[in-house]
């Protein structure tokens, strides 16, 4: 018998899949010369999926699909789109939207193939928005797998660039050993229940035989292995730095938001809706494995004197903070982090944008290239310094100090005290070295350099900007779209 | 047969598995030691699934799933070997350290201000200011 | 009329804005600062003038209006008896530095003008806060602009200076977000005033949260061990820095002891109200006898806030409203003071090109009199002598310490007391000191002011004669200012009567 | 009536604040000449109007013979004990304001013509007034804290004006040293002020008076209290600052250092008698105090060679002696000798300065014969000396003696040795002021002597009117005040007392008689030098708290920067360590991310199954 499938529900990822395959054909149709016009098809099907979300998110209530029919014992559903699949669903697209803009500015020198581009671009989207509507291990592991694919390719798609295709390699290579691991942690973790479907995981892992809890225990560990390698999480953070700096910039700004992203909606949804019972087992984990990161993240980033390494280990950081509500006991937290994600979402890819308007004249893109920038370009050095000092969570950016200030709020009632005060300390060496690069902004530099305009990015900047002045002003946005 | 010989097989494949991802010094050969491991989850995936008696073949289902991924990676990865050996004309793991961290990509000129990397200035054994150690009063 | 606290907040704030218009890109007008900050000052005094002497106690002019729900943070701001004398002396100090720097016009003007209303802009702000969050908004909305004020306009050393100063304060508001954070935890509301009636809060919760906001304050007023970024940040930062950072930033956080701390936790102050005290006298001590010591002019007064600020700690530590009372008064007279004593450092150092003590020599009164005379007076209003405002916040602190309130050791603030008498004595001798080795002898060969510039200039003498006005004025008649803060004190700490 | 004190405090408060700023009003333009006269005026002006508001305080006073006018201005509430900023003149009060009010008219008109080429004279002129309305505000004090206001600003004045001359670094130093040494009296002072207002729940003088305080508070405030007592009158061990304070012009030494501000701790510690009485062991404390300080202060003064340093010295003695009747339990003989002594040094001094001026140097070696140049200021300065000494017709006869005959007639475990002390006084007293006498007026001229720089002598020999006739006026009440004051005249103290002062004065006459050339303190013999240094005192002093003090200072600017700050430096490089630390494992092998990889999960899955 058929299964039947809600459309509405996928209507999102399969329109993504769609205008993919159709940026494609007419890559293979179109004449050479406009690679603009697959931009502009690209972008047009990203806000159609956006606007779709949007539409579901209005419409208010929950869509299941997939589901196991009653006739074989009933339960789990694959695909279910709730408010927390909406926020990220809108966040990943709003964050995919932007990334096209800056691959347009990307494109403009042709040294890549536009088509094949868009295509994985789109790709990685739809694995992106069908990740936090999974509920089974399957469709998460392989959402988790067509975000991560294309990632490598679009790194390696630079084809004459020794450093983009080394980048690929590491990327690839560690990548692929997290999600072994991954498996390796779902098929024991099939075997202990017997089941995929993430609601009935749960209730199934709590009937099971105490003698097992070690294997448990071991599962649950090596199943998160591939979500925190997705979020550079500690022990698998060695890479950011290498791969931001050899990717293309929309590679690095897609890494740093959008697999993050993604990787958080996957580890969000294995432990809250997964794994809820064995709190006492990944609470503990989560809490030092945040700690661990925010503070290699930013211990890292001191002594950086390139922009994108920089923001590599300021990304990692970052995720170290998106962490830590996750380690409060009973899963409260879980508003906390998506509304850090967002907020990070939106000032991080601002950072980025810059980042890709300066590298077009600098491309060793070190920190002294940035010396004088408010001389030679007032607004876009306006724009980088608002965005830094959003990221280290001072005003003017007052929405990174509110996003900041709520994952503070939930770490102490939460009881984490000395994770509160890590996270303190960690706010301060962050902030050195956001300090540090914005004064090289002010400090009068060198004379006016030539300026090449690149509209899209321009405009990406903009929107980055608009996004985050709307944050800093109402939060509120955030916190009840994320409560 | 009891369920704990081919888990207590999967795991050892798994290990071989990781051995060759950490000891060889060939992509390629990193690249089948990876699909090692996958098969060891795939092996681990059908046992249980049998052992449970599971109507639904959950295990099996995820097993083609896997069997499809890790041929998506493998051609992926082969392609990214690929252009990798073109650039560096090597594919040895451990000799492409372009990436790695160093202080200055490229000497910079010397920065004016004598500051260097930002941390000297702040934190360096000179201290801040370089009258402040002689602060005590002479007289 | 709550509508004026929120101009107070939004002229500046539009003034700083409408600043990066292009219009302004070539010149800012002489003028425009010192109109956006006295449009400021005229509101502050409304203000004052409008504010009911009657009930200082109550808060008044408040708005309460609910910004982010979600974070249950409310956009409240009121002023009464302990924040009026604040708020109207941060107007008067920005104006004043801006009519200095009409006098001396600095590089990049429209940059400094638009970091000084913005500086304006969250001090103002902070002590008209009546949200523990939106205190604590405000409280770093200072740290940035300040950075850039020294990073920017600073001496050689600036750069390092800046990064400490931010580094080290940023560390004490995350602290104090932490404590506040706990009482949002325990007691359920932000509002400082509810909680000020009584937050419920357990008492060891209360300790943990007194610890928290201590240290955070502790680190902005700087409290013994945690001053070492003080001496750096003024060295370095340029007059007007130096200015806003000693008259008013110091404040904000006694102020948040006044207004925070002992209020909403009063079991936590009691009990840690002792280490208070003997960190605030080490401090006097401290800072008296590291003054003996220092070459460098600015570092000198640096090190004389720390010795100041040690006094309207202890005056705190006492829990009694005389104490509460001293501090309060405290913070206004050295705010007055301290800013005169920097613009006049400033003035010296504008005009000798430098501040160390050794190279300017003696004879300033010789070369320079008004500066000398003026100078002379600003130390001797510092070392707190009677009928200048000095002396009624370190006697009234001395005198709270006397008798503390009931639940604290009598014995150990009665050598608080004694010791802090003996930092009376040290002030005076090191601002003697300065005195006779600056002012006195004979002036150096080459006659005439140096540095071009000739005695005190008319902007100058604007700038400063309304403190030493107000430092007078304070000074024999305390009555102005303590019959604002009595009743507000009284209320906040109902146990203790006399 | 108190409307009458307010007036007499606030006329030199005003005419201060005039002098200061108005004399060179507009800026640039006025002439020096014009800025003298108007800052000669708006000093002496006020001045003279409230002496006679003093003076008709007085006489009110004494006619009505009420208890006092009182008034209070305002009540300042600080939260526990309220500040009433009011006035109280009581009969003693009233007698003080007079002596002032005429003593700083006095200077104030002497002063027109000893500064008479001084660019500075506003200035100086205008702190005269702040100190003249300083003291009135002492003396006219209804509440502590007022009277604590008016104390310190006292402080603040002589240092002002001890440091008039700041050209010469000795100057600046002599006067930090008077403020510091009177700013340590003041802490212990104003302790006192605590310990009395607070057990008295109000800090107004009759209230504090009126309340039975328990007799440990009571002994534990006045002690304070003398603290700052001997801080301000210069009493046994803070008195080093005197003789230093010198160093300031001759008319100031006059003022501040003879007739007002060191009287300022006698009055208060009458004005506060009764609490005095009430603790007796404050009193014996006071007693062997004294004792110790007119003794020891007498025999310095006698081997002094600078005629204002004897001058200085013997004020010591002299407060001591005050200090003594006050604690033989004789109020009126102490504030009698008070008055007297206020007048006779004040003359004293001015002669020394119309001496010194003439002379062109301090120092008695350098003067002699001057008799028949300066006969006025000859007859002016034997008064003056004649007082002194205790010799009739002087008033300070008739007041020592009353002094000496409370001391007999008290009674209390250390009454003998004050007795056995105060006479020795009385003896040395006579031999050095007839040394001074005779070497100054007496003897070989030894005019030309280089002009000394301390003193701004200018070897003129014409003296201005205007210094000649305050000297007149105040040699009248030194003469005459004795009368005026006497009760009853113990004949048989006053005998022994003069007796012995003539003997002194004789032993030091026959030395001068046998060899005019040689300074008669060599009878002294071993004992010469000590007494010249004050016993060493001031070494003492200096080594044990002044120069620990600064080694202090360095080692703790030493700890901020290695310690304090050095942790916060410390911690930054920490910070900066460990990011090297950590980039060694970013060296962008692949292989290494993957095997630390690995590691990282087995660690995290070892720690869950062990610890979990």
């Amino acid at each position: 018998m058929i299964q039947s499938i809600d459309y509405v529900a996928i209507a999102a990822p399969l329109i993504l899949a769609l205008v993919a395959g159709a940026v494609l054909l007419l890559d293979a149709f179109l004449p050479r010369r406009t690679p603009g016009v697959l931009g502009l098809v690209t972008l047009a099907g990203v806000v159609a999926a956006f606007g779709v979300v949007v539409a579901q998110a209005v419409g208010g209530g929950e869509r299941r699909t997939f589901c196991v029919p009653a006739s074989l014992g009933g339960g789990g559903c694959s695909f279910v789109v709730d408010g927390f699949t909406l926020v990220l669903s809108g966040l990943l697209l709003g964050a995919g939207a932007v990334v096209v803009l800056l691959s347009m500015g990307e494109l403009a020198d042709r040294r890549i193939p536009a088509g094949e581009w868009y295509f994985l671009l789109l790709c990685a989207l739809a694995g992106a928005v069908l990740l936090p509507a999974a509920r089974d291990l399957a469709t998460l592991v392989v959402a988790l797998e067509v975000v991560s694919l294309p990632v490598f390719a679009l790194t390696a798609l630079k084809r004459y660039d020794g450093r983009a295709s080394e980048a690929a390699l590491k990327l690839f290579l560690v990548s692929v050993v997290s999600t072994a691991i991954m498996l390796f942690g779902i098929s024991l973790l099939y075997g202990l229940t017997g089941t995929l479907y993430l609601e009935r995981l749960s209730a199934a892992l709590s009937s099971t035989a105490p003698g097992a809890s070690g294997a448990v225990s071991v599962a649950v560990v090596l199943v998160l292995a591939g979500f925190a390698f997705k979020v550079a999480a500690v022990p698998f953070h060695f890479w950011a730095g290498d791969v931001y700096q050899g990717a293309p910039v929309p590679v690095a700004a897609l890494l740093s938001v959008v697999s993050k992203a993604a990787g958080f909606a996957g580890l969000i949804l294995i432990l809250t809706t997964g794994l809820p019972g064995q709190a006492a087992v990944w609470g503990p984990v989560v809490a030092v494995v945040a700690a661990l990161t925010m503070t290699a993240g930013n211990v890292l980033a001191l002594r950086q004197r390139a922009a994108l390494r920089l923001l590599a280990w300021s990304s990692v950081a970052q995720s170290g903070y998106i962490l830590a509500p996750l380690a409060v006991i009973g899963g409260r937290a879980v508003s906390a982090s998506v509304a850090y994600l967002v907020i990070y979402a939106a000032m991080n890819l601002g950072a980025f944008a810059v980042v890709m308007l300066v590298s077009r004249t600098a491309p060793r893109n070190e920190l002294d290239d940035y010396r004088g920038l408010a001389s030679q370009r007032p607004g876009t050095a306006v724009a980088l310094g608002f965005f830094l000092v959003c990221l280290a969570g001072l005003p003017p950016g007052l929405a990174g100090l509110f996003a900041k200030v709520v994952v503070f709020r939930e770490i102490v009632a939460g009881g984490l005290g000395w994770l509160a005060v890590v996270m303190a300390v960690n706010t301060v060496i962050g902030l050195y070295y956001y300090i540090a690069w914005t004064a090289q902004l002010f400090t009068p530099g060198p004379a006016g350099v030539s300026r090449t305009r690149s509209v899209p990015v321009m405009v990406a900047v903009g929107v980055a900007v608009l996004v985050t002045l709307a944050f800093c002003v109402a939060p509120q946005l955030v916190l009840s779209a994320s409560g | 047969m009891h369920v704990v010989y081919p888990v207590i097989v999967s795991a050892l494949l798994f290990s071989i598995g990781v051995y060759g991802v950490l000891a060889r010094r060939n992509a390629i050969l990193v690249l089948m030691s990876v699909e090692l491991m996958l098969n060891a989850v795939n092996l681990n995936l059908v046992v249980f699934d049998i052992w449970l008696r599971d109507q639904l073949h959950g295990g099996q289902v995820l097993t083609l799933f896997v069997i499809v991924i890790a041929a998506a990676e493998v051609g992926l990865g082969l392609a990214i070997v690929l252009s990798v050996f073109r650039n560096r004309r090597t594919i040895d793991i451990d000799r492409l350290r372009d990436l790695a961290e160093r202080d200055l990509t490229s000497p910079g000129p010397a920065d004016p201000t004598g500051s260097g990397p930002i941390v000297s200035t702040a934190f360096g054994p000179t201290g801040p200011a370089p009258g402040s150690t002689d602060r005590s009063e002479a007289g | 009329m709550s509508w004026i606290l929120i101009a107070m907040l939004a002229v500046p704030l539009l003034g700083a804005a409408a600043l990066l218009l292009p219009r302004f890109a070539g010149r800012v007008p002489r003028g425009y600062g010192l109109a956006v900050s006295g449009a400021t000052l005229a509101l502050a005094v409304v203000a004052a003038v409008g504010f009911d002497y009657g009930h200082a106690a109550r808060m008044q002019f408040e708005t309460d209006v609910s910004w982010i729900p979600g974070l249950a943070l409310r956009f409240h701001l009121g002023v009464d008896g302990i924040s009026l004398p604040l708020v109207v002396l941060t107007a008067v100090l920005t104006f004043l530095c801006f009519v200095h720097l009409a006098g001396r016009p600095p590089s990049r003007p429209r940059a400094l003008v638009f970091t000084l209303l913005v500086l304006e802009t969250g001090m103002i702000g902070t002590f008209l806060a009546l949200d523990l969050l939106l205190f604590f908004v405000f409280f770093e909305v200072v740290l940035v602009p300040m950075y850039f004020v020294i990073a920017i306009w600073g001496g050689p050393g600036r750069r390092a200076a800046a990064v400490k100063f931010i580094l080290y304060t940023l560390l004490g508001s995350a602290v104090l977000l932490l404590g506040v954070l706990v009482v949002w935890s325990q007691a359920g509301t932000l509002d400082m005033v509810a909680l000020a009636r009584g937050s419920g809060i357990a008492r060891s919760a209360q300790i943990v949260a007194f610890l928290a906001i201590g240290a955070g304050l502790a680190v902005k007023a700087p409290m013994w061990p945690l001053h070492t970024w003080l001496p750096d940040a003024h060295t370095e930062a340029p007059t007007v820095g130096s200015v806003l950072l000693a008259g008013v930033l110091l404040k904000m956080g006694t102020y948040g002891f006044a207004r925070i701390a002992i209020p909403i936790l009063p079991e936590g102050a009691a009990a840690l109200a002792p280490w208070l005290g003997a960190f605030a006298v080490i401090g006097i001590i401290y800072g008296s006898l590291a003054c003996l010591a220092q070459r460098d002019l600015k570092r000198m007064i640096a090190y004389s806030s720390v010795g100041h600020m040690g006094f309207v700690l202890l005056g705190f530590a006492t829990l009694t409203p005389v104490g509460v009372n001293a501090a309060l008064f405290g913070n206004v007279a050295h705010g007055l003071i301290t800013g005169l004593l920097f613009f006049v450092a400033g003035a010296v150092k504008d005009r000798y090109g430098t501040a160390d003590m050794a190279r300017l020599g003696g004879g300033m009164l010789g070369r320079l009199p008004y500066i000398g005379s003026l100078l002379t007076f600003a130390c001797v209003a510092s070392l707190g002598l009677p009928g200048l405002a000095g002396f009624w916040g370190e006697m009234l602190a001395l005198f709270g310490a006397f008798r503390p309130a009931a639940e604290l050791s009598r014995p150990l603030f009665l050598t608080f007391m004694v010791v802090g008498g003996l930092g009376t004595v040290l002030t005076a001798a090191y601002f003697l000191r300065m005195l006779s080795r600056v002012t006195h002898g004979r002036p150096a060969a080459s006659e005439g002011p140096p540095g071009g510039l000739g005695d005190v200039t008319a902007y100058e003498l604007a700038a400063w004669v309304p403190l030493v006005v107000l430092t007078v004025l304070f000074g024999l008649w305390p009555k102005a200012l303590l019959a604002i803060t009595t009743p507000a004190v009284q209320a906040m700490l109902p146990g203790v009567g006399t | 009536m108190i409307v009458l004190a307010v007036l007499a405090i606030l006329l030199p408060f005003a005419g201060a604040a005039a002098g200061l700023l108005g004399s060179r009003i507009p800026r640039r333009r006025t002439p020096v000449c014009t800025a003298r006269r108007r800052a000669a005026w708006f000093a002496v002006l006020p001045v003279a109007i409230s002496a006679v508001a003093a003076v008709w305080l007085a006489a009110w006073q004494a006619i009505s013979g009420e208890t006092g006018a009182a008034g209070t201005l305002a009540d300042i509430e600080t939260g526990s004990v309220p500040i009433s900023v009011g006035l109280q003149v009581g009969e003693l009060s009233a007698l003080t304001g007079v002596l002032v009010t005429v003593v700083a008219l006095a200077v104030q008109v002497y002063s027109v013509g000893y500064m008479r080429d001084e660019p500075r004279y506003p200035s100086y002129s205008s702190f005269i007034s702040l100190f003249t309305s300083a003291m009135l505000l002492v003396v006219y004090a209804g509440d502590l804290i007022v009277l604590y206001v008016g104390w310190e600003i006292m402080g603040l004045c002589s240092y002002l004006l001890i440091g008039h001359w700041w050209e010469d670094r000795a100057n600046s130093r002599a006067a930090v040293k008077a403020f510091l040494v009177t700013r340590l009296g003041d802490v212990g002072f104003l302790f006192g002020i605590f310990t009395l207002g607070l057990s008295a729940g109000s800090f107004r003088i009759d209230d504090v008076l009126a309340a039975d305080l328990p007799k440990g508070t009571l002994v534990a405030a006045t002690l304070l209290l003398l603290a700052g007592v001997a801080g301000k009158s210069a009493q046994v061990p803070l008195h080093t600052w005197l003789p230093d304070a010198m160093a300031g012009p001759t008319p100031i030494s006059a003022l501040i250092h003879a007739a007002t501000m060191v009287a300022a701790g006698i009055f208060v510690v009458a004005r506060l008698y009764p609490a005095f009485l009430a603790a007796q062991p404050t009193l014996d404390v006071l007693g062997v105090l004294a004792a110790v300080g007119m003794l020891g202060a007498a025999l310095a003064a006698l081997a002094q060679d600078d005629l204002k340093r004897v001058l200085a010295y013997s004020t010591i003695s002299q407060l001591a002696l005050m200090a003594a009747a006050l604690a033989a339990g004789s109020e009126h003989a102490a504030i009698f000798h008070l008055v007297t002594h206020g007048a006779f040094k004040a003359l004293l001094f001015l002669c020394a300065g119309v001496v010194i001026h003439h002379a062109g140097s301090n120092l008695m070696s350098h003067m002699g014969g001057l008799r028949t140049p300066l006969p006025v200021t000859f007859w002016a300065m034997t008064i003056g000396f004649a007082a002194l000494a205790g010799l009739p017709p002087a008033s300070g006869f008739f007041s020592k003696d009353a002094v000496i005959a409370a001391i007999e007639r008290s009674h209390g475990p250390a009454q003998l040795f004050l007795y056995g002390c105060a006479l020795v006084t009385v003896g040395v007293t006579g031999a050095y002021s007839a040394r001074a006498w005779l070497r100054t007026f007496f003897g070989s001229r030894r005019v030309g002597a280089p002009s000394h720089a301390g003193d701004h002598g200018h070897g003129r020999p014409a003296v201005p009117r205007s210094m000649l006739w305050p000297v007149v006026l105040l040699a009248v009440p030194a003469l005459l005040l004795g009368f005026a004051g006497v009760r009853e005249l113990d004949w048989e103290s006053a005998a022994i007392s003069v007796v012995i002062a003539l003997l002194g004065a004789g032993v030091v006459y026959a030395l001068w008689r046998s060899s005019p050339e040689q300074d008669p303190a060599r009878m002294l013999g071993p004992f010469r030098v000590p007494c010249e240094r004050a016993f060493y005192l001031d070494a003492v002093y200096d080594r044990l708290v002044v120069r620990p003090v600064l080694r202090l200072a360095r080692g703790v600017v030493r700890a901020d920067d290695r310690v304090v700050d050095g942790a916060v430096r410390g911690s930054g490089r920490a910070a900066v360590g460990l990011s090297g630390l950590l980039r060694l494992a970013q060296n962008g092998n692949a292989q290494l991310y993957v095997t630390g990889l690995l590691a990282g999960v087995l660690l995290i899955a070892v720690g869950v199954v062990v610890l979990g």
